[in-house]
């Protein structure tokens, strides 16, 4: 490997040939202000087009100032990034973006948590000198994500999140010059086009151009009515980020003051969607076990490998992208929809109450959910299963306009019944864990034997897409996973081609799984907070006194009281769900 | 933006264009060049039928149209109207032989008049330097205008 | 047929055949180098034959390999001695000759043009055409 | 063959062509037929004659005379006259400036006189369709000789000898170029030739593809066998259908004599030629722009390094030059590198191609040796300034150039004293102004220009040239304040220094040079709310001579707004809080009472 050696700020530096200017400084705790620029290793992002030009610095013998981010170190180079010259040249960029900003930060969504901002005040601006006209752009409120475009300071994190992780290609840079933005097809509605609400988009803007829809009010609305029951549930990767909102370190695991402060919040019933996880895997790990063994036998009607569907990301994206798969997935409803159905059906009953008469609100690391709870087939008569889904950020938000000081809470339960999880619930969580959860029960009722070592370490990791034989007691099972559309991308085709000989395959949209989810604190490129999420996951998992979904007392209750068994007549009016061709036709004149 | 419908046998032609380049995304700019010229423009189910032949995203392609200024979302008019900007045009007063075409005919650039008739576009120097400043219609060329001269010019049609 | 070129001998054979194409541009480029002649071709000119004459000049030049530009011109005022042509070599005055038939013409070549020799029927020159400013 | 005893060269460029000169081709062979000429007198339909001024413009050989203003109707007049009757057509010959005589014969044309033409050497010279006639020239005998006789290392250093600098703009020398991608190693590599020439106001590529499009294929070719490609592509605006027209038919006739394709001149060598379309966007003239849009995107450039040479058109090692640096190849190989060197200036060698317009007499598109003042260029081919005005400025390097004043008249022209003096070279556009032209609107037009072709990609070119503009229009509006000038001037320099590509980079030229060689007129703009060249409509003022004026009213009925005031028979006056300054009142007093001050 070859090694340069150059001076950045007259400190002397060696680096591998092939490093920036800006990844060499940052190794000698030089802090290069950087705005467009993003890399996240491992999760196949790296967004530097070098185009907002606020990392510039001077290189001796260069006729213009270089940008640290694309600039690769050369044997001898002196660097100096901040002489007056570059001090001036990168206040002006920073006022040039902000001339044409909204400037509506007390208001902004965004606000406290903006690159943008952090930077104005690190670079001391207080005045723009260069005023004149601002972008206008239509604003664009889809049921998940709120497109604010005027806020837009190309920085096109979101298009190599949409087009590069996510292979989803909804969004473009449009137009030329000051009128360029980033935008679905002609500027349409993120509702008309193949969007599937991951929200990597989302995750990955540094500004408040791009934000959730905030359903809080509808919360606050809802626990205020006094004829409302309102149940909430907590999806799995909550638990490992909101501590994080709260200034906590990343990774640190807040179950029981999440659980109390949603209590202290006025919810009437606070429960897991691990319990529904659980149920998922009775129904998916039971589906799946039907499928292999009518494979087995023969039967050629059955298509494998089988196709989690436990995120709703994952499911509009093939429902768009790959309308001829749709038979593929397992029919099993997400977790989030699960629970719904049962808490207005099963509890609802227990409760002697009338399904409407309960508002059902879910807490999620996503936006997808939000999007999801919205489809048709999740509701009767209009009364949708799942109310409202917030986003671990809104439930802080709710936290914090409560006037909780989260931090001091001492540790609660979930309620029973719908509030019991198992490990294998927890593991949901993050990449892998599905289909770890999945195997866990499936070994037990496929083989009649005993699983001792519940951990699958060959199903854990980062990469984005992994894939790993484990053993049936005999019968090698292939199985495939995949982080981020793009990696899910990469497996279906080969699916479609034939080229697979996967048994299942677990899929989730975001990067990093839910941990990763559009709708979690931002973790501003960060991968380490991914990690840390992550183990927490794990960690939770490991300190479960039960860590397999058949062994939930709850769940064999809600089976033995109300559904039978799995894949029953109940079971797939409730739990199962079916697909749509989503595929846009063009009109065609007859 | 308002609906169009392609008959059924300018989309096979077009499928056939795509096809012609291997539906190959590299020569994305070359069809649409020629989808074009098929359609007189690119309306948005043109580029859908772009995008969905040659594998690559409608957004993307969007993204390709808006760029380059050759390419027009709307139909233009029977007899498009540009006018030269090019430096040596503009200095020998193309801006005012603009401001009376816009101002005559009521439209901003790159509108068409509601009529249909005619449309009105800029462009970067036709290399008829010496005929400054220069206004094409259709295919005749218009040399050394004046702002009084395009009164004359428009009842021509 | 197949017009390929295989080889730059090829090319060069080619291009040898093709330069007559484009000789007459070339030569009209660079006249001051060359032999030029103007043949009076006003009405006289043609009635008395100048149009015979110039063909033969023309003919008779290119048949000898001589590089010379061969050009009309109108009246040039000598209408007792058309056909009428003037002949300047390279770096030297023009020279107007009268009555100038094929014959005349074939000595012009041989004597003026290829040895420098004066021939008979020089007319002094006494007017300035538009040609000479 | 028919041994031609005459040949009519017409004009088929485009600026020719728009004002029918196919109709005057048509006619002469229709003349020529019926007076039986057929076998004395052939017709050509030539590339670009560079006198556009005077097009569309046609030359008689072997005696050059040169007709200008040609009309479709003149045809039958031309050829009874100069061809049977041999008499010039006094009428349509060129007149010349000074002496107001008729000039017959081009070789005695100003505008020719001081030009060398290389790159343009066989523009307006021979039938740029007909492969034969470029053959006849010694077309492909270059590219013959470097494959028979040299190895790439030789053919490269030819090249490097010669001095050829990239005429696209920067001046980066050719021969290192086609070093770097040669030395580049992959098993495929391209020669791309950039043909997207969006300087408002240059056409010389345009012209050389329309008129000598075999010169450029075979300088690829050369340049494939030099750098290890086998494939060009031709990236040219597709607003240029005449230029397209005529590279595809060369591109089919050096196939078809086997000067393109597999195993050319037997050598083993395999080159091929296929065409891309540009789409109208000027960034597209960078190179890395270019390459995008030649795969099927957004022509966005991307920050060099990597450079073409290591990574370019679908990640290989691609080399990129302009229409004319090709065109200049074939005769560097054919005259050698020396001859070529020993053209220009030290640091440029060679000529190069101008498109001379604006306030000029004689716009057209001119070959001068490096080194040539301006002065000649102006003043000698170009004929000096129109309408006996007062020369002000020359604009040159187009929406990346800057402003030269008088002081800049006797500025032998080469890529390094036009840097030095705050423009550049550019694509060879050359714009000339009188004491008409407002500095301030001048550089607003261009960064209009820059705004709009902008690709926005990067803030200082995306933002930073629309508050340039926005900047530049407050002065001319009279809005501005003191301390914009320095607001103006910041931005400008920073810009230069942080945008992205070479568009971006160069843009505030045109406001950096007005404003160091025109600071008067900034500060008249801003502090005294006057514009000197009288341009500017909102800082006119539009006033009523009260000696001259009668009282007639006819100024007052057309004034649109109600500005002027006065009793009949009275001297009127105009209240320039209302007046909106569209000088109708001007034209249509009878007394020339009115005035613009």
């Amino acid at each position: 490997m070859n090694l340069v050696k150059l001076t950045i700020d007259n400190k002397p530096v060696v680096v591998e040939q092939g490093t920036t200017i800006l990844e060499a400084a940052k190794s000698i705790g030089i802090k290069i202000p950087s705005l467009c620029y993003m890399k996240m290793d491992d999760m196949n992002f790296e967004n530097k087009p070098g185009g907002c030009r606020v990392c510039v610095v001077e290189v001796e013998g260069r006729r213009n100032l270089a940008p640290a981010c694309k600039t690769e170190c050369l044997e001898g180079m002196v660097v100096k990034t901040h002489t007056v010259r570059v001090i001036n040249a990168r206040r002006t960029v920073m006022e040039l973006i902000l001339s044409d900003h909204p400037a509506e930060c007390l208001t902004c969504a965004k606000s406290g948590e903006c690159e943008l901002q952090d930077l104005a005040q690190n670079l001391g601006i207080r005045e723009i000198h260069y005023t004149g006209e601002q972008s206008h752009y239509k604003g664009d409120r889809s049921p998940a994500i709120i497109r604010e475009m005027d806020k837009c300071i190309m920085c096109r994190r979101c298009e190599t999140a949409c087009n590069e992780v996510q292979t989803v290609g909804v969004l473009s840079a449009v137009n030329r010059g000051f009128e360029s933005v980033v935008a679905p097809a002609f500027e349409m509605d993120l509702d008309h086009s193949v969007c599937t609400y991951c929200g990597q988009c989302v995750a990955v803007c540094p500004t408040g151009a791009l934000t959730e829809r905030d359903y809080t009010w509808k919360v606050i609305e809802a626990l205020v009515d006094p004829n409302k029951t309102v149940v909430v549930q907590t999806a799995p990767a909550v638990r490992a980020a909101l501590g994080e909102s709260f200034g906590m370190e990343p990774g640190t695991l807040v179950t029981g003051k999440m659980v109390a402060a949603l209590r202290k919040l006025g919810f009437d019933y606070v429960f897991d969607t691990d319990f529904a996880a659980d149920l998922t895997i009775m129904e998916e790990g039971t589906e799946f076990l039907d499928r292999l063994t009518r494979h087995l036998n023969g039967d050629k009607s059955v298509k494998l490998p089988i196709l989690t569907s436990c995120c709703p990301g994952w499911v509009k994206f093939f429902e768009h992208q790959f309308p001829e798969m749709i038979d593929i997935p397992s029919t099993a409803k997400s977790p989030q929809q699960m629970f719904g159905a049962i808490a207005k059906s099963y509890f609802a009953k227990k409760l002697d109450k009338k399904r409407e008469d309960l508002v059902v609100v879910s807490v999620m690391p996503c936006l997808a959910k939000k999007y999801e709870c919205t489809r048709e087939e999740f509701s009767v008569n209009g009364d949708a299963d799942v109310n409202v889904s917030v986003t671990t950020r809104e439930l802080a938000q709710l936290i914090r306009n409560a006037n909780i000081d989260f931090a001091s809470l001492t540790d609660e339960e979930f309620d029973q019944p719908l509030g019991e999880s198992t490990g294998a619930g927890v593991i949901f969580g993050t990449t892998g864990g599905v289909i770890e959860a999945a195997v866990r029960s499936a070994y037990e009722l496929h083989t009649g034997k005993h699983l001792e070592k519940v951990e699958f370490n060959e199903l854990r990791g980062m990469e984005g897409s992994r894939k790993a034989t484990v053993d049936f007691d005999g019968m090698k099972l292939n199985i495939g996973i995949a982080h981020g559309l793009g990696n899910a991308r990469k497996l279906l085709e080969d699916v479609k081609s034939g080229k697979s000989d996967f048994h299942a395959i677990e899929i989730m949209a975001c990067p990093g799984g839910c941990i990763g989810g559009g709708g979690q604190p931002y973790h501003h490129g960060n991968v380490d907070i991914l990690k840390k999420r992550q183990r927490a996951i794990y960690e939770e998992d490991a300190g479960k006194p039960i860590r397999k979904s058949h062994e939930n007392p709850f769940i064999q209750e809600l089976y033995k009281e109300f559904l039978g068994k799995p894949l029953s007549d109940l079971s797939h009016e409730l739990l199962h769900t079916h697909y749509f061709d989503r595929k846009k036709k063009v009109e065609i004149e007859e | 933006m308002a609906k169009v419908k392609i008959p059924d046998n300018k989309v096979q032609e077009l499928k056939d264009i795509c096809k012609s380049f291997n539906n190959d995304p590299g020569e994305l700019i070359n069809v649409l060049h020629q989808a074009q010229q098929l359609f007189g423009y690119l309306p948005a189910e043109v580029q859908e039928i772009v995008a969905d032949e040659m594998n690559v995203s409608v957004a993307h392609v969007y993204g390709v149209v808006t760029f380059y200024s050759f390419f027009s979302m709307l139909p233009k008019g029977k007899h498009p109207i540009s006018i030269c900007m090019g430096t040596a045009c503009y200095v020998r007063g193309a801006e005012k032989v603009l401001d009376e075409f816009k101002r005559r005919l009521d439209v901003k650039v790159g509108e068409t008049t509601p009529d249909g008739k005619f449309s009105l576009s800029c462009l970067r120097c036709v290399g008829a330097c010496g005929l400054a400043p220069v206004v094409t219609i259709g295919e005749r060329v218009y040399g050394r205008v004046s702002p009084d001269d395009v009164k004359k010019i428009l009842d021509e049609y | 047929m197949s017009n390929k070129v295989k080889s730059l001998q090829d090319l060069r054979k080619m291009r040898d055949e093709l330069k007559g194409k484009i000789n007459l541009r070339e030569k009209s480029d660079n006249p001051d180098n060359l032999v030029q002649i103007k043949v009076s071709m006003a009405t006289c000119g043609i009635a008395s034959g100048a149009r015979e004459t110039m063909n033969y000049i023309i003919d008779d030049l290119d048949n000898q390999a001589i590089d010379a530009v061969v050009t009309q011109t109108g009246c040039m005022g000598y209408c007792y001695a058309e056909p009428t042509i003037e002949v300047t070599l390279p770096g030297e005055e023009p020279v107007i000759i009268g009555n100038v038939d094929t014959k005349k013409a074939s000595e012009i070549i041989e004597k003026y043009i290829k040895n420098g020799e004066l021939v008979d029927g020089i007319i002094p020159d006494t007017y300035k055409t538009i040609d000479n400013k | 063959m028919a041994k031609y005893k005459n040949h009519i060269l017409v004009c088929g460029g485009t600026g020719c062509r728009a004002s029918q000169s196919e109709a005057i081709a048509a006619n002469l062979q229709k003349a020529v037929d019926e007076n039986n000429l057929g076998n004395d007198v052939q017709v050509v339909k030539t590339g670009c004659f560079g006198f556009c001024e005077k097009g569309p413009v046609i030359k008689m050989v072997p005696d050059n005379t040169f007709y200008v203003h040609v009309a479709p109707e003149d045809a039958e007049e031309l050829v009874l006259e100069h061809l049977v009757k041999g008499r010039k057509v006094e009428r349509l010959l060129y007149i010349d400036p000074e002496t107001k005589a008729p000039v017959s014969d081009s070789r005695h044309m100003d505008f020719y006189k001081k030009q060398l033409r290389i790159a343009l050497r066989n523009c307006g010279f021979i039938d740029p369709e007909n492969i034969d006639e470029y053959i006849a020239r010694d077309g492909y005998s270059a590219l013959g000789t470097v494959l028979e006789k040299m190895s790439p290392e030789e053919a490269i250093k030819v090249v490097k000898d010669s001095g050829l600098r990239g005429r696209g703009g920067g001046g980066f020398p050719t021969g290192l170029k086609w070093e770097l991608t040669y030395k580049s190693e992959s098993d495929q590599k391209y020669v791309v030739c950039n043909a997207d020439e969006g300087d408002p106001g240059a056409f010389m590529d345009r012209s050389i593809l329309e008129g000598d499009p075999h010169s450029v294929l075979e300088a690829m070719a050369i340049c494939g066998y030099c750098i290890g490609a086998d494939t060009g592509l031709i990236y040219i605006r597709a607003e240029y259908p005449l230029a397209i027209k005529r590279l595809k038919i060369a591109i089919d006739q050096a196939r078809e004599y086997g000067l393109l394709g597999k195993d050319i001149f037997g050598s083993g060598f395999d080159f091929d030629v296929s065409i891309r379309y540009g789409a109208g966007a000027f960034v597209c003239g960078e190179e890395t722009a270019l390459i995008h849009s030649m795969e099927g995107m957004r022509g966005e450039p991307t920050v060099k390094p990597p450079f073409p040479a290591q990574s370019g058109y679908k990640g290989k090692p691609t080399n990129v030059n302009n229409v004319e640096t090709f065109a200049n190849i074939p005769a560097i190989f054919l005259k050698g590198a020396e001859w070529f060197n020993k053209i220009g200036t030290e640091k440029s060698a060679g000529t190069k191609v101008f498109a001379l317009a604006g306030k000029v007499n004689n716009v057209g598109l001119i070959e001068v040796p490096m080194g040539t003042t301006l002065r000649e260029v102006i003043f000698d081919i170009g004929g000096g300034i129109k309408g006996g005005k007062k020369f002000k400025a020359v604009q040159t390097g187009g929406p990346s150039g800057g402003c030269l004043t008088e002081n800049h008249l006797d500025l032998p022209i080469d890529y390094d004293t036009l840097l030095a003096s705050g423009s550049m070279m550019g694509s060879g556009g050359m714009i000339v102004m009188d004491e008409d032209d407002c500095m301030v609107s001048v550089a607003k037009f261009y960064l209009d220009f820059t705004v709009e072709e902008s690709c926005g990609k990067c803030t200082p070119c995306r933002v930073g040239n629309k508050r340039l503009y926005e900047l530049l229009d407050k002065i001319t509006l009279g809005k501005a304040e003191e301390g914009d000038l320095t607001l103006l001037r910041n931005l400008a320099n920073v810009i230069k220094d942080t945008a992205l590509c070479g568009l971006g980079q160069t843009s505030p030229n045109p406001v950096l040079s007005t404003m160091d060689n025109f600071p008067e007129e900034y500060e008249a703009h801003v502090k005294d709310g006057k514009c000197p060249a009288g341009q500017c409509r909102a800082l006119m003022q539009y006033v009523i001579d009260q000696n001259l004026c009668v009282g007639c009213t006819l100024c007052s009925r057309v004034c649109p707004v109600d500005a002027i005031s006065g009793e009949k028979k009275m001297p009127h006056f105009i209240d320039s809080s209302v007046c909106i300054k569209c000088g109708a009142c001007m034209e249509k007093c009878k007394f020339g009472a009115i005035s613009v001050q």
